[in-house]
């Protein structure tokens, strides 16, 4: 069975070299295109310097960019400034407001999948769908660690799609959820500021063991009166849960794009962290069929160190996408022969 | 998250009269993964060898407009774009003292999906 | 269709008489066979005082008495006390050791379910599982709040019974992990305790809406400054996440005895706070056939103002389970029709 | 979670010889819920009117033969089964004194499946 999984990027990955200017949007998409990652995720307010007066010039350049490299746009990472103003949170008429601005130019921009922030209250998201059908922009609330899919606060937004019907809320996963090993790159970085070996082993096996991160916490805090390094590195483990791969199968219906999220691939193309292994084979026996969008997030637990080069990390990723795929259609042609 | 690279130390300069600078300026970008609306940007710290100046004698130019901090907060139409750099000025008589110091910045950010502010932080030793 | 499930009671549920001596086992035997609730779980290291060196006559008495009332054991609540000596751990084989003390005790007093405490690490009960085989005594392993059926810990244990086969290693699903609404008791304790009822408030309202719960910490404790109270009330929120109803159905064949774990029972015999509404149902779905086991709780949040009931209200939650299951069976028959 | 009924004060006496007491005792319940090894209970804090009484000073019984605190630690084959008073003895040198006094109590025990010692604290007034 040929699997309909596609692959993408999303242009947070290359959030280290576009700061510094040392690549350009073009550049980013051409490289992605070249890996036979056509599906290139934006983030407006990091890629267009004119959000939120994006003209149709704009929007006509981007898109003729996109086709010289045989690329598309995937999707469209929202946000939504509740805290604008510091007197006073916005009010929901102007989340509303604010959330329709984003369908309106997701739309425009030709995108057919918005991520919603998490923090995004189901009944906001209840009042957008309307013009979310309307401009058939399907509103994935993004599903991210330490959330995982069957956080209570993810099943109200599952509640009101079910309610109403709509196949224009769902959510959209972010694959740090599914974080089955500690990675080394974090480990590394908090040696490097003063965490001792045998602590960080204590840490990282604790992780590995899936205890409870409020135990790990208080022994390295408390009991081994751990250093600032090694205090902070526990609390991560707050951040990053192991939710059940399992589940992804499940909630398939639910969404439409997926945010790969990654630390680090190693030479070998393998992800040292996160359970690849254990989700993509679900996806295909979902017969899922949106994108696999890269989100690279490495940069910042290496860049004191050395040069992050972004594009490496992201290829390694496909490669194993590549591999993970053929091996889970094989399998799943197997058991049904 | 971008921390480290937001004081650009070759921008270096006083400011007014030469032979009178009334302040020194230097550029920096927005330490965040996306741009902002001026109006979150809750402030902007600079400190030479650790001694603070006072919010008042910082000014922020995005290149559209110089702006003190307390109008920076109110600025709902303006946004300081993702890897855009801008210019702090630092009203100092005399501008930046000869020989190397340690000029420190921290932007503190109001993130709406984020409980507590946050905040990059930069320090190098520069001289004019 | 007619359900399977039994009913029964867990001696905990009346630890304040039974620690003040105001009830006798036998009364609490005696109480709970005439409500219907004939299957008591038992804490041997609570309710039998010789302990751990229970003869075969005292054996024989317990069984006397249970016999008196129509009553049968249904579980046996077991310990570890790895931390016995202060110098050090016990070694992983006196872990098994004690719990192969317990399985003999266990099935001595004809008992054929064991809660195992969640702490006891999935390897060490690997090592059990041919004792617990010889002596056909299944082990589940307690899922308590905060953990919850789908948490990686409890994953683990769930991958060692399926990889080793066995009908003898699995789960106990404590109910308290079913948190819907914020328990009245809790809030009333810590308002007499000195918490505002502003606060309160505010605390319920964001358990309500399902908020993760470092957020809503972060905001008592922080922008509000709550005194000790309301900040000891929002880290309770850290114990009492509301996990997903629906997976009690998918993981019915991991476990055969449930502790129904409750806080309090209005008069009109509801459970204002766990969402036994939306379990039962899947229950009787799953056609599982183990014994809701009364779990009584409350005593703690109430004991500085009042008289604890315990057996009122363990009276009410079985009104609540008879009435719960016969409309369960009601609607899977309309359904099915 | 039984912490308000660990103490009881109609128990409270002295010991010794009646015209020169060595000390006071008072029965205490485990205020767990359930009966524990006594090598986990890791103290018995008494104090008197806010003063604590070394950990010397402190003898327990449970009726099997009285145990200094340091022996209870070591105490591998016993148990103080639930809900059963045993007595805590105090070295006093004339006894409780006269009239009304605080007495609190603390029992620190050590419960494996918990990263923190679990306490349980009372504190009555009593006289003799
Ligand atoms: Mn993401
Ligand atoms: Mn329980």
């Amino acid at each position: 069975m040929k699997s309909q999984i596609k692959r993408g990027v999303s242009l947070y990955s290359f959030q280290e070299e576009l700061f510094l200017g040392q690549l350009s949007l073009e550049d980013c998409v051409s490289f992605a295109a070249g890996i036979g990652a056509n599906g290139i995720e934006i983030l407006p307010e990091q890629n267009i310097a004119s959000f939120p007066n994006v003209s149709d010039a704009q929007i006509a350049e981007l898109h003729a960019m996109l086709a010289r490299h045989g690329a598309h746009f995937t999707a469209y990472d929202m946000f939504l400034d509740t805290k604008r103003r510091k007197d006073r949170l916005m009010s929901d008429e102007e989340q509303v407001e604010s959330i329709h601005r984003d369908l309106i130019l997701c739309n425009r921009l030709g995108i057919r999948n918005m991520r919603i922030l998490i923090f995004v209250r189901p009944d906001i998201l209840e009042k957008c769908v309307p013009m979310a059908e309307k401009l058939d922009v399907h509103m994935g609330v993004e599903v991210h660690a330490p959330w995982h899919l069957e956080h209570a606060w993810i099943q109200r937004t599952i509640e009101v799609a079910d309610r109403l019907n709509t196949r224009h809320l769902g959510i959209l996963p972010d694959m740090g959820i599914f974080m089955k090993h500690y990675p080394p790159v974090m480990r590394a970085r908090y040696e490097r500021q003063g965490a001792r070996p045998e602590v960080c082993d204590f840490i990282v096996d604790q992780h590995e063991q899936k205890v409870m991160c409020e135990y790990t916490i208080f022994e390295v805090a408390v009991k081994m009166q751990g250093n600032k390094a090694e205090v902070a590195m526990a609390e991560s483990l707050r951040h990053n849960p192991y939710a059940n791969p399992k589940r992804i199968y499940d909630y398939a219906p639910y969404f439409r794009h997926i945010q790969a999220k990654f630390y680090e691939m190693t030479e070998d193309c393998r992800d040292p962290a996160l359970d690849y292994d254990a989700v993509i084979p679900e996806l295909v026996r979902a017969g899922w069929d949106g994108t696999l969008s890269s989100e690279y997030e490495g940069n910042r637990w290496i860049q004191d160190v050395m040069e992050v080069d972004s594009r490496e990390q992201v290829r390694r990723q496909h490669v194993m996408f590549e591999r993970l795929i053929a091996k889970a259609e094989a399998d799943l042609a197997g058991a049904a022969a | 998250m971008f921390d480290k690279y937001t004081i650009d130390p070759a921008s270096l300069a006083n400011v007014g009269p030469a032979d009178a600078p009334t302040g020194f300026a230097f550029t920096t970008k927005l330490g965040y993964y996306r741009g902002l609306g001026l109006s979150m940007v809750e402030d902007l710290k600079v400190s030479l060898d650790g001694e603070a100046f006072p919010r008042e004698a910082i000014t922020f130019d995005d290149g559209n407009g110089a702006l003190s901090l307390d109008e920076m907060e109110t600025a709902y139409d303006r946004r300081w774009v993702f890897g855009a750099p801008a210019t702090v000025t630092v009203a100092l008589p005399g501008g930046f003292p000869a020989g190397e110091h340690k000029l420190a910045l921290q932007q503190r950010l109001r993130i709406s999906y984020m409980p507590f502010p946050s905040f990059n932080n930069d320090e190098k030793v520069v001289s004019l």
